[in-house]
């Protein structure tokens, strides 16, 4: 525990020194999100309609985006070598990779929803269930995506590869995280998609460890 | 103490067989030099003893004890230190160094320990430099840093001295032979001097599947 | 001109008898502008009370343009003639633009609630203006992400100059596009179309602006320079 | 001009060798464009409202993802010094490598658009237009692509600050493209707009490689 | 024949003067031998000498015309090879040599020409294997290859004989013989021996802004 908390300080200290990786995810979400008014047209009845799964369709893109450097650096200078000759089993660095991730990615997000929201003139009964919902949903969103992440280490086409594998993965979460947000803003209970969301989560949680840590030995071969 | 070996080991990489029924043994105190012209695999065999890449047939034993069985234990026994330096830029020396050594048990972080130890490859001075102002040889430095901040048994050093200068691989020289007077084992590949009294050699040009000549092509070329 | 503060240390000495004066002006500045602004000023007989934000969203929409083309200039001579305190210009002026913008764009939206019954609304000046931000914003991104911060401000200063293209867009949208937003009432050939007693305080804020920004700006390339002398001192340590 | 046509053959051929690099370039774009009806919702008149802006936004974002690589290999393993240092001028190295990325990806997207049309179930009367627009849309992008591409050499952030650089400079784009779109859905002319993207297009042409090869030379000091 | 000179060179990288007040002149058929210890400027000087970095001061010139009038002909007339070895996995070894012989005017890029080339280092038998193949000595000497590919008056060879086995280096040793024989110029980087008849060696050392002692710091360290 102690090792996994000094990976993970490490880490944040790192994001935190090469700055603005976060602000950087968060300006990509932003951006990803305003892009629609200037494709759809700025009606704003059209906009409210569709608010929720472009919020969460760019969520999506952004937690992408930001996941292919989840190795990539370590894995470059040689650090991710070292980690996995350190005592301790590469699931728990991988976890701690994933924390990490999660805090300088999925917070920010969630920070700015609302603030998106209020641009693509969301119904303000869905807020509440979309930040809740980002917040069980973000970190399964990390957690597959550090499979993908451990799986391109060293192929030629990072970015584009890694969406192949990721964004169908995605896909479950999406549907499920603009359901309850509709629901909210149409006055349904939004618990079972949110109790179906939290599944999602509780089995990724020891699975997706497990399945990046196989990916990066293979890696490192 | 321990005894590390392995016994008639096959690497394949790639599709190709990089060597085949390789024995080594090194004893307390030892020291295996590993030679060979480029492409034998000198760099494969260390990362097979580091346990980076499982053998494709034969197996490793530390004592008897074949290591595959454990190797979270064989990874708290070993250094390595391979190409690539992993030192990160924006994080100043000390950093570095403790990151790693605050992976292993039994190491201390305290600053007057790094210095110390910064100190063995003559970069005391730089502790608090970031790494990004570091040239290729300091940097190489902060690496084998690594490996006397923290104990291990066995050292595996891939190609140590590269872009090291005269001075400091000298000092390297010197940290090896008190590795293994106190009873440590180092495992060294090179392509250039490297002084390491009484340590024995491995070429591995001497394991490959089919033996090809290629001084003698070159020689024909030139 | 260049010459004079050709050196660095000429700059500080320069800048150390200028910001007093700069602070000076704007407390003045903007602590009239605001009075006058706010309560003497007479209210819109269209829009009322919440006209008072022009005071704050006027000049803070035009810094932004104007720190723009100033970081471009600025870019353009570090780039040719690679004057040192150019780079450093444009990279102190970058984070005080993107918070004129910002500014610009929050008291435009809560002037818009009122005015256009919606917080925003996807017209051609408000887009531009969106867009210059996010051009800011990728400035100062790009110029931390190196190493070596003299590769971050060559490669940022480049993006500056293709970024410019922006400035006149967001200029004249009001005039190629017919938009929701007000087109040009202050500078205008004919002469301002705007009553004295909105265009005094409305000026005052202007002056108050400019000269905050050139205040913040210079105290940020002395710390930039300070901060180039504690490098250098690094850099004596790494190399003997 | 032969020398041109030499690197553009060498680039083609590594495309095709190191293979699937247009073909993933296809699949992101059909799977950010199938998202949408996960996250709308499967409503067919709401689908064609949004169907030209979101085949835009995703052919932007594929685009961008790309592009991350166009100079980033050749980078990393000093071709692209040694290209710099061929005798001839950058720009013509620079082009030559656009030309390629085009080739490699806008055509596929443009060719992989008419079905992405049908699957948003998009009005007939726009599929012509929808591919000029994508004809003459595309090229820009690559240039315009080619200049942040280039500024992001040797950056700690690859992906992530590349679509912060280039989003931006896409909008304009994005807008005549999706206008002249639904200009056709509704009868309307798309000459203007469709010529103003033309406009773009010879704009960036000269300026972009002129821009990147600037920023390259910085890259390579 | 041309003669190659700088005069007063200073070189900033990263805000540091690397070195300083730097004169060189190369004859035809003359050698210069870079040494110095790590970061010393060694790797800046040759990337200044091929144009990839500008003088923070002084100049180059070529024969009295000066290199930065016409870059694109002092591109034409050098071969500059660096830590990186340009060598794509996915062409063959030909494929790769023809590449970068193609974009020089006056080279053969036909078949019996590369193996002819690939000859001189003694890797003609590797002519259709992919690069990914190759160990990292086969690689350079791909790399090296594409000197003797294309002809071209100056040689600017950073390290050349890094990971190269003895064999190798013999090779590349007589290749740069004939070259000088032939009247064309050599400058070499390197912190090893490398035969180089009548070459004037550059200590960069000597040239730094104010020469440290590392060499002590080293020793206090032990
Ligand atoms: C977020 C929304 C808004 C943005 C981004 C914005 C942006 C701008 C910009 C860039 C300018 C400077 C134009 C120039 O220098 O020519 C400007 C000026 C101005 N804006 Fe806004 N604006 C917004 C909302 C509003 C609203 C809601 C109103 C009032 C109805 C308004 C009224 C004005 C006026 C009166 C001027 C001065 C025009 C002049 O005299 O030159 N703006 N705005
Ligand atoms: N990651 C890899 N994947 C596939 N094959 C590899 C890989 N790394 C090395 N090889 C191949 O394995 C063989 C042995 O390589 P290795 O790096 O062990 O040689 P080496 O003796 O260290 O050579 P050098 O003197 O160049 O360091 C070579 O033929 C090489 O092509
Ligand atoms: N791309 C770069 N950006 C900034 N500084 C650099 C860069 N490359 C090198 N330097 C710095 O310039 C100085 C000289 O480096 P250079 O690579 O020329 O040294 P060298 O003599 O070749 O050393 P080595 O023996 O390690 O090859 C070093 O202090 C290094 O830190
Ligand atoms: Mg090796
Ligand atoms: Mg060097």
């Amino acid at each position: 525990m102690t090792r996994f908390m000094h990976i993970v300080r490490r880490d944040l200290y790192l994001a935190l020194r090469q700055g603005m990786d976060s602000a950087m995810v968060v300006m990509f979400f932003v951006l990803a999100v305003v892009l629609f008014p200037f494709g759809v047209g700025p009606e704003a009845n059209i906009l409210a309609r569709i608010a929720s799964g472009v919020i969460w369709v760019a969520a999506l893109l952004a937690s992408m985006l930001s996941l292919e450097r989840l190795f990539q650096t370590d894995f470059e200078d040689g650090s991710l070598e070292l980690l996995s000759l350190a005592p301790m089993t590469l699931e728990v660095i991988v976890l701690a990779k994933v924390t990490t991730h999660w805090l300088t990615t999925g917070l920010p997000l969630i920070a700015a929803a609302p603030l998106l929201a209020v641009l693509m003139n969301m119904n303000i009964d869905g807020f509440g269930t979309l930040i809740l919902a980002l917040a069980i949903g973000t970190p399964t969103l990390s957690l597959l995506g550090s499979v993908g992440a451990a799986l391109i280490l060293g192929s030629r086409r990072g970015g584009v590869l890694l969406s192949l594998l990721i964004l169908p993965l995605y896909i479950p979460l999406l549907i499920f995280g603009v359901s309850a947000v509709d629901s909210a803003i149409s006055g349904f209970a939004v618990r079972p998609q949110l109790m179906i969301m939290g599944g999602f989560l509780v089995a990724t949680l020891p699975l997706c460890p497990w399945a990046a840590s196989a990916a990066l030995r293979q890696a490192l071969e | 103490m321990a005894r590390f070996t392995g016994e008639n080991l096959t690497c394949i990489r790639g599709e190709r067989c990089v060597f085949t029924g390789l024995d080594f043994a090194i004893q307390p105190g030892g020291a295996l030099k590993l030679v060979g012209p480029n492409g034998s695999g000198k760099s494969s065999l260390l990362r097979l003893m580091a346990g980076l890449i499982p053998p494709a047939s034969g197996s490793l034993a530390w004592d008897d004890g074949a290591v595959s069985e454990d190797p979270e234990e064989h990874n708290g026994r070993l250094h390595y230190v391979g190409h690539l330096d992993a030192v990160k830029t924006v994080l100043t020396v000390a950093e570095n160094v403790r990151f790693w050594a605050g992976l292993r048990p039994g190491a201390d972080t305290a600053r007057s320990a790094v210095v110390a130890a910064l100190g063995v490859f003559g970069i005391a001075h730089l502790v608090d430099v970031p790494g990004r102002f570091l040239s290729a040889g300091q940097r190489r430095r902060v690496n084998l840093t690594r490996i006397v901040s923290a104990p291990a048994e066995l050292w595996l050093l891939d190609e140590p001295t590269t872009a090291l200068d005269a001075a400091a691989t000298a000092g390297l020289e010197q940290t090896m032979a008190r590795h293994r007077a106190g009873g440590g084992m180092v495992v060294v590949s090179t392509h250039t001097e490297v002084g390491l009294d009484g340590a024995e050699v491995l070429d591995l040009s001497d394991f490959a599947e089919n033996v090809h000549d290629e001084a003698d092509s070159m020689a024909v070329g030139l | 001109m260049f010459d004079r503060f050709a050196n660095p240390a000429r700059f500080m000495r320069f800048s150390k008898i200028v910001l007093p004066w700069l602070a000076g002006i704007t407390i003045i500045c903007i602590a009239v502008g605001l009075y006058l602004g706010l309560f003497t000023a007479p209210a819109d007989y269209q829009q009322g009370e919440s006209v008072r934000i022009m005071y704050v969203h006027v000049p803070s929409a035009w810094m932004a343009l104007f720190c723009y083309t100033n970081m471009a200039i600025a870019a353009g001579i570090g780039l040719i003639w690679k004057h040192p305190l150019a780079d450093l210009a444009a990279k102190s002026s970058a984070p005080a633009g993107a918070c004129f913008t910002f500014l610009a764009l929050l008291t435009g939206s809560l002037w818009g609630k009122p005015m256009w019954g919606a917080w925003w609304v996807w017209d051609a000046r408000l887009t531009s203006m969106l867009v210059l931000f996010f051009l800011y914003l990728g400035y100062i991104a790009l110029n931390n992400a190196f190493d070596d911060p003299t590769r971050g401000s060559k490669a940022s200063s480049v993006l500056v100059l293709v970024g410019f293209v922006n400035v006149p867009i967001i200029k004249f949208s009001v005039d190629w596009w017919n938009t929701l937003h007000q087109p040009a009432s202050v500078f205008k050939a004919a002469g301002p179309a705007v009553d004295t007693s909105m265009l005094i305080p409305l000026m005052l804020m202007a002056v108050g602006f400019t000269t905050y920004f050139l205040w913040i700006v210079m105290l940020r390339m002395r710390g930039e320079i300070i901060g180039g002398k504690i490098r250098a001192i690094r850099l004596r340590q790494v190399h003997g």
